[in-house]
């Protein structure tokens, strides 16, 4: 296609659970991405407008899938990066009232669950972890995100979720619980350069890439590739 | 007969032509989605048994909310629009605002208020045992929140055309009030209702943030046609387009046959 | 039984104020200017509005009492109403809005019809029955409204100008079928602008002017002792006003002698009959005390009467035998005199 | 005065009920909303600047949607409601799917119609260089697609009890028909015209799915209020609530301002 | 310059069909039953509903014309309309209703006013400028109707009952403002169903009757021979059907001697004054050929005349004076002896 450069500022689409770290790496000062527009949607939503000629420079996806898709469809040759990794964990209600330890007291009788839906990202890696540990939960909902499950945790309609680790990290009211069947989970956030090796994107994708950038990330409890 | 139509119906050019702008406006995307969804896969869609499920789902739930929002919403803006009950502005402003509110807001104002938490809810749980959301009722009731609103402000304003003297004229032949309100000022407004129930049951079909908010998202019980679509959009957009489309279909039909039936019969052509 | 009426209530900027009864098996005719107060006046009695102060009672059963605050709803009151705008139910048939005050006071749907096709049969609309209010003409909704307040066979009837869009033949009919009405034991209201209406249905007169009851009389009385110009100049009298002094009436251009009469000096209200007023082609000699010069403004001939309007300085309607006119031979605009004997001419306090 | 009010304003008991019921279903929630919002961090956000631009931009768009939707929707409703035109139920019931569509799918077919890719877009880009989706305009776009339909049927509702001989009348007084059309129809169409511009606005002021996925994400563009509350919703949702509460205090003033001017003079207790 | 009319069109069940031409300066009054027609041929006239066949033409101007099609809309042709329900605008003033057509006609809002003003006033209802159209009794409603109209300053006049709802006073000004405008050169139709109103006010009458003409002519020509039962009763004459052979007519119940006459034997119809008919206590001994024995079944007096319905075996009303009617001294139901010349029985063929 034609180029995907933008005409202005550099525009960064990225996954909505990003919204934390890049909005403060863009508030900060002299970084890259101090100058640079960022536009937040569900990793598909980003996908579908940059399939309609979006101006964008670079893609940050909570999904590999998209990526791979839009790389298919020539939209880009570069390869993708992956930038920042995420686990899982058991959100719980302030203070884990029900004193929830492991993933297995997700299947107790007296505990309502929230999951993620199978087909949303999260709920793929959910249902992974859970029947690689050949636990069998019944929720009461399905989620269409993490901030669906998040929500029903923190307005203590259901007993806890399965979420993104930075998600229940940043969200009050909720308190998480570690498990260790999340290490097993690979949750990747995957960057594109859409710019065609312009330079502008790579140069976003390195500095997340570079110290500064790890480190914001780690401080908003992201792991590193 | 022909020649007198001609002539009654003859249009401000202006309003032709804006008006003609307005239908170009919706039917250009319209067609465009058309053109765009993938029809080959349609027929993996439909058989698909999840999305049967969603759209019987979506039907019952918006057909129970319509009924329900006129059985309340005609007496609320027959309230608003007749009555001297006091801070009848501030009322209907109440009355209107889950309608502004952002869906997901509007979900989360009823679990506050009638989830197991909730101000009413958490009575409700204690007393009866009754726990409203995820079961198919709260489905209604997160439609009926965002969308009923559009019947009241539309039927109030069907009620702000009074009837005049002609309820006076029913009252001096013997009529009750009430006899008054369902015999002659309910027919007076029918446009009103019809046109408003329609709203309603468009807007509480294609609800999505409140219902999934409030209600939750289980196949079978809260698992909607709009949420279906969602969920589908996560992944692959080309099935959202396909299982909304089935929902465009219904609508049209449902849209074609109810407008043609009753409003025909009252407003059309004079 | 009977209606007692004793009304006040603010209406726009006029103020009413009335105060009679109406006995069971009565007709009493309201007549007055327009915006007098007459419509008003019924949707008090119907309802409508209430009483600023003052009561309403039929058979001694209170329907509006401002200082206790009883109040009965219009569907309380065993009344039925015709409304000068007639007020057909759009959305209803013509059948069914003749049903609709039976309908509505518990009859069954096929006794109902059946009823309101025999009420639509006795006042000339039984043809109407399946047609929708907005595709009648103006007299067939009048006749139909005329139906639907007849059809609940109500003790109070109010009236408002029922007739004024009926024909002469229907409004003949629907004033046959009012007489008949008479004997039966329902108190009746009818506000008209048609004296001969007033005259031949009432048995009595209620004149309302500016809200407020000037007269209140039969026929008969009204007729020989109109109290205000309105009345007299409905009824087709003259009613002139001027000063009396003695046997002296002046009325600005000209003075009248009047006959024996029992009123002060001052400010009077005669009338003058048409019909006591003879045009003569040459000054009369002999009796007439009252003969001036005058001229012919207009000329009306129907009916087998002539109605001539007199100019200055006395513009008065006469009325004459065709043969009595012809003898004139006068042009339109010619010189005529006239006369009129001082017996003839009645004064009262103005 | 006093006295025939209170007669005349007797409200038939079961009315009363109903109505009152309906009243408690919409104030319950939105109570049990105002105790849950943190307002001690009511500052905080209303002093953010992100928040300020997104409430602008909100009011902004909402309004220019309104008026867009009032001046090409009162002539579409005219059209369905008076003319002849051939296959009105049909045309009638394209205007309103959009309404029906779940907001997503909307916004797919504005990208599909007049995206840059799309059946009109690619023209408009390839003549006149004109790009529609993501600048300001496109959300005014995405809103009016999804929004106008609820002041096409209300005015319709309110179109179809014709203004009778009075219209006669005025063409008889050698008033043109567009004259008549400004200066009889629409008066005496006022309430629902009012009604109708109400609901456009409240749901063009919601308005999420559609714009999100049609014109983006852009801090100062694009992002209204209901965007910032869903980015907001990802990190915490009492930041969210209280963004939200923003917009319900926004249009409790406006919806009690506007009704009680306009509306009150026409509609109102007789 | 005359506008003329020539039009067939449905109205639901009736058809429409009359044809006839008004010139500029005279007034036409249209008469008939109820349901007539009489409005739908105004609204063709108007353009508000278009002939099916025929054409309409205004001095020369074709407005409707079925075969090629032309149709002039209503606000094109020079004309106002005075509507039976007033049609008043509601959401606008008084003064802003009789405005209207001069601001649709491009006159500034202030002069417009002053116009509407003056216009009001001159119909008697300046007082009512400020007043909104649902506050107005039935009467004001009609004088701005009135008012709106000739605002205008139209060429071709439709008035549909313009006076129904008026009281006398209010109805004689409107009366005496419509004949002074009987010398401009507009052409006026007026629909009445007041026998007075036409009588006096039209230069010709059309009489309609179930969608057709049945006659036109000046006033005095329909007085001296109406040519149908309605007309005759409108204008308070007796119109018998019967069968003439030779001089005599046979009524069913009975038959009478009529004089010369031109007409063919077999079905006619016969027409007996009021005033024609005498009333007698004895037997009549002299002329007369025609006498009968008869009952009195009501009497109305009123303005000075006695008016009598006679019973069997000819139900028709006489009129008589008072003086002659006290003479018979007999009681209401009481038995007289009637009689009338043969000479003032008119016939014509049925
Ligand atoms: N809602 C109102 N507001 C202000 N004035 C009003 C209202 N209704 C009636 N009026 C005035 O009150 C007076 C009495 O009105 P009403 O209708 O009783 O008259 P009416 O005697 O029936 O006259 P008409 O013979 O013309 O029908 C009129 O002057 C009228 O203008
Ligand atoms: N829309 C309609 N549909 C069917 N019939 C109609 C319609 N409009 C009028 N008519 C009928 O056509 C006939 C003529 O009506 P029109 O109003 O012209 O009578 P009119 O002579 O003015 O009577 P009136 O003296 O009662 O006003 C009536 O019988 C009426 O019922
Ligand atoms: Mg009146
Ligand atoms: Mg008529």
């Amino acid at each position: 296609g034609a180029s995907r450069q933008s005409d202005g500022e550099p525009v960064v689409f990225a996954a909505s659970s990003l919204v934390d770290v890049l909005s403060e790496l863009s508030a900060a000062e002299a970084t890259p991405f101090s100058d640079v527009t960022l536009s937040f949607a569900s990793s598909a939503s980003l996908a579908a407008q940059i399939v309609d000629d979006a101006p964008v420079d670079v893609f940050i996806s909570a999904d590999r899938a998209q990526i791979e898709r839009l790389r298919r469809a020539g939209f880009s040759d570069a390869q993708p990066q992956v930038v920042a990794r995420n686990s899982l964990v058991i959100a719980v209600e302030a203070g884990n009232p029900l004193l929830l330890a492991d993933l297995g007291d997700l299947s107790r009788g007296d505990v309502l669950v929230a999951l993620a839906a199978p087909g949303v990202p999260l709920g793929e890696y959910s249902r992974g972890m859970l029947s690689a540990a050949n636990i069998e939960v019944t929720p009461v909902t399905f989620e269409a995100d993490a901030r669906g499950v998040l929500a029903k945790v923190a307005l203590g309609e259901v007993d806890a979720g399965i979420v993104y680790a930075t998600d229940a990290a940043s969200a009050s009211n909720v308190d998480s619980v570690v498990i260790p069947e999340a290490e097993a989970v690979n949750v990747e956030y995957v960057a594109l350069d859409l710019t065609e090796g312009s330079g502008a994107g790579q140069d976003l994708i390195e500095f997340l890439t570079s110290d500064a950038g790890r480190s914001a990330l780690t401080n908003q409890g992201f792991l590193l590739p | 007969m022909s020649r007198q139509q001609r002539h009654d119906a003859r249009v401000p050019i202006a309003l032709a032509v804006l008006g003609w702008l307005a239908v170009a406006f919706f039917v250009v995307p319209i067609v465009a989605l058309v053109i765009r969804v993938p029809w080959s896969s349609l027929s993996d869609v439909i058989t698909d048994d999840a999305t049967t499920e969603a759209l019987t789902l979506s039907v019952l739930t918006s057909v129970i909310t319509t009924v329900l929002a006129i059985v309340l919403g005609v007496p609320l803006a027959w309230l608003l629009a007749r009555s001297n009950i006091p801070g009848r502005q501030f009322i209907r402003a109440l009355c209107t605002l889950s309608m502004v509110l952002p869906p997901v807001v509007a979900g989360v104002a009823l679990l506050a208020s009638l989830g197991r938490r909730g101000v009413v809810g958490a009575i409700l749980d204690d007393w009866f045992g009754v726990r409203l959301p995820f079961p198919m009722p709260a489905v209604v009731i997160a439609q009926l929140f965002v969308a009923m609103p559009f019947l009241v402000l539309t039927v109030e304003s069907g009620f702000a055309r009074s009837a005049g003297t002609v309820e006076e004229a029913a009252r001096t032949l013997g009529a009750s009030p009430w006899y008054v309100f369902t015999r002659v000022t309910l027919p007076a407004t029918q446009p009103a209702i019809i046109a408003g129930a329609v709203l309603t049951w468009a807007r509480a079909l294609g609800e999505f943030g409140a219902t999934i908010t409030f209600a939750g998202n289980f196949p079978g019980t809260t698992r909607t046609l709009p949420i279906a679509t969602y969920l589908a959009l996560e992944s692959d957009i080309d099935d959202a387009l396909l299982i909304s489309m089935v929902m465009v279909v219904i609508s049209v039909v449902i849209l074609v046959a109810l407008r043609g039936r009753w409003v025909g019969a009252i407003g059309g052509v004079r | 039984m009977s209606l007692s009426i004793d009304v006040r209530r603010r209406i726009g900027a006029t103020q009413l104020d009335v105060q009679f009864t109406v006995a069971a098996g009565e007709t009493v005719a309201i007549v007055g200017p327009n915006g007098a107060g007459k419509t008003s006046l019924l949707r008090v009695v119907a309802g409508l509005i209430s009483a600023d102060e003052g009561r309403i009672s039929w058979d001694g059963i209170v329907w509006d009492d401002a200082s206790s605050g009883e109040f009965s709803p219009p569907e309380q009151r065993p009344l039925a109403y015709v409304f000068q705008d007639y007020a057909l139910i759009e959305h209803l048939t013509v059948g069914d809005n003749v049903a609709f005050g039976l309908r509505a006071g518990g009859v069954r749907r096929r006794r109902a019809r059946e009823r309101a096709y025999e009420v639509l049969d006795v006042v000339g609309g039984s043809d109407l029955v399946e047609r929708m209010p907005s595709s009648l003409s103006g007299g067939e909704a009048q006749t139909v409204a005329i139906a639907r307040a007849l059809a609940t066979e109500p003790t109070v009837m109010l009236f408002d100008e029922p007739f004024a869009a009926l024909d002469a033949s229907a409004r003949a009919h629907a004033r046959r079928l009012f007489s008949s009405m008479r004997s039966s034991s329902v108190a009746r209201l009818i506000v008209t602008h048609d004296a001969v209406e007033a005259l031949t249905l009432a048995d009595r007169i209620v004149v309302v002017e500016a809200g407020s009851v000037v007269q209140i009389g039969t026929p008969s009385e009204v007729l020989a002792t109109p109290r205000s110009h309105f009345v007299a100049e409905i009824l087709g009298l003259n009613p002139l006003s001027g000063q009396l002094r003695g046997d002296e009436l002046s009325l600005g251009a000209m003075s009248l002698t009047v006959g024996a009469h029992g009123v002060d000096d001052g400010d009077v209200i005669a009338i003058v009959w048409p019909r006591s007023v003879s045009l003569h082609r040459e000054r009369p000699e002999g009796s007439p005390r009252n003969v001036w010069r005058t001229t012919i403004d207009a000329v009306d001939r129907s009916d087998g009467r002539v109605r001539v309007q007199l100019g200055t300085p006395l513009p008065i309607a006469v009325e004459v035998t065709p043969a009595g006119f012809d003898a004139l031979a006068t042009e339109p605009d010619g010189e005529v005199w006239a006369s009129v004997k001082a017996s003839e001419i009645v004064v009262q306090p103005a």
